[in-house]
């Protein structure tokens, strides 16, 4: 499973993309994900806001995860 | 020419917006263009860099732009935003609607831009002269 | 380049007008173009003709120009109509405004053509196949 | 004393231009003038609005008015 990471988000994990491996325990629901990485990288939880898109779409917490989702992090956008 | 376009761009050109936006249908296109502005908060910008999930800004910039299609009586309508290095006064955004009458092209463009910025995922990186900060990022 | 710009002019040129606007104090520029429509109450228009008391006109824009600049905080203002016979499509009127946060270059170019239509002494004739009318001229 | 004529005012008088001689009677007011030009051209009392500009000033009915000031008539605007 990969995670794509922008912005923000990228900086605070120094990559943009977080993969678990196949051994490893992988989130099986948005909410599971945000809790995940924001034990390993605290700096998550000092954003204004952190979203998931699954399948670019934005997901709710009770979204679940399949390994083949396209899944990424979205930090307080600000476009325009 | 398409009535909806909604594109991601390394460079935006401001010259042929109204062109794109007219139709004989319009009495009237409101355009509005975000630009970079040199200060913030008293701090001089020295620019902007902007990134985009482009797959998934491009399906919601879609989106607003056919929800305003429902919601208001317009003929075209355009969303562009740029991505990468922009330079003080640079255009980073272009939304705007072309309609019969004005009510429905200012009313389409201000939702335009409004909904843009809640809802696209594009990040704006300020570059400082001793600091970058992503805009919005923290409370 | 000025801050406040006011002209009649035979044709309009759109494609300069956010490169008129833009300055490094602005982070939005809102722009109103009116454009001959092809459709009036169902008749089809031919063309338009405008006609302006050219020197109380320019002085009524001015003013329309400088209120708006009292009213919000505008970095620059534009205001610009054409005179003469105009085809459908044709650009007649480019109103718009630049400042630092969107909400003043809004309101300011929506005050800009709402004025401008109530008191500048401008008038427009509809050339339909069979007859001509002055706008809003009779009840 | 001459009186400027535009859009439709134009048409209905059918010049562009009032002209008083000097032995004619003169408007001595806006409110004056109006009423001379809509009784000699009864199509004025349809309008929707009937302005006067003075000095390319709109006016009200009680300005007076001097030989020398640029006078015209404002109907309806319809610019934009």
């Amino acid at each position: 499973m990969e995670v794509l990471l922008f912005g923000i988000a990228k900086d605070i994990v120094g990559e943009s993309l977080i993969q678990f491996s196949e051994s490893e325990k992988v989130p099986t629901s948005v909410s599971e994900l945000k809790q995940m990485i924001s034990e390993t990288y605290p700096e998550f939880g000092k954003l204004s806001s952190l979203a998931v898109a699954v399948n670019s779409e934005y997901a709710r917490d009770d979204v679940p995860l399949d390994r083949n989702d396209e899944i990424a992090i979205i930090p307080p956008v600000s476009g325009g | 020419m398409s009535e909806k376009i909604v594109e991601i761009v390394d460079k935006i050109d401001t010259s042929q917006v109204f062109t794109e936006l007219s139709d004989a249908h319009s009495g009237g296109i409101c355009v509005f263009v975000g630009t970079v502005r040199e200060f913030t908060q008293n701090e001089k910008v020295m620019s902007l860099e902007f990134e985009a999930y482009q797959k998934m800004a491009l399906k919601e910039m879609d989106k607003i732009a056919s929800d305003a299609k429902e919601k208001w009586k317009l003929n075209k309508v355009i969303i562009r935003h740029a991505v990468g290095l922009k330079k003080v006064e640079a255009p980073v955004v272009v939304v705007g609607a072309s309609s019969a009458h004005r009510d429905a092209c200012f009313e389409a463009c201000r939702y335009l831009i409004d909904t843009l910025k809640e809802t696209v995922p594009i990040w704006k990186k300020e570059l400082f002269e001793n600091k970058t900060v992503w805009v919005s990022a923290h409370p």
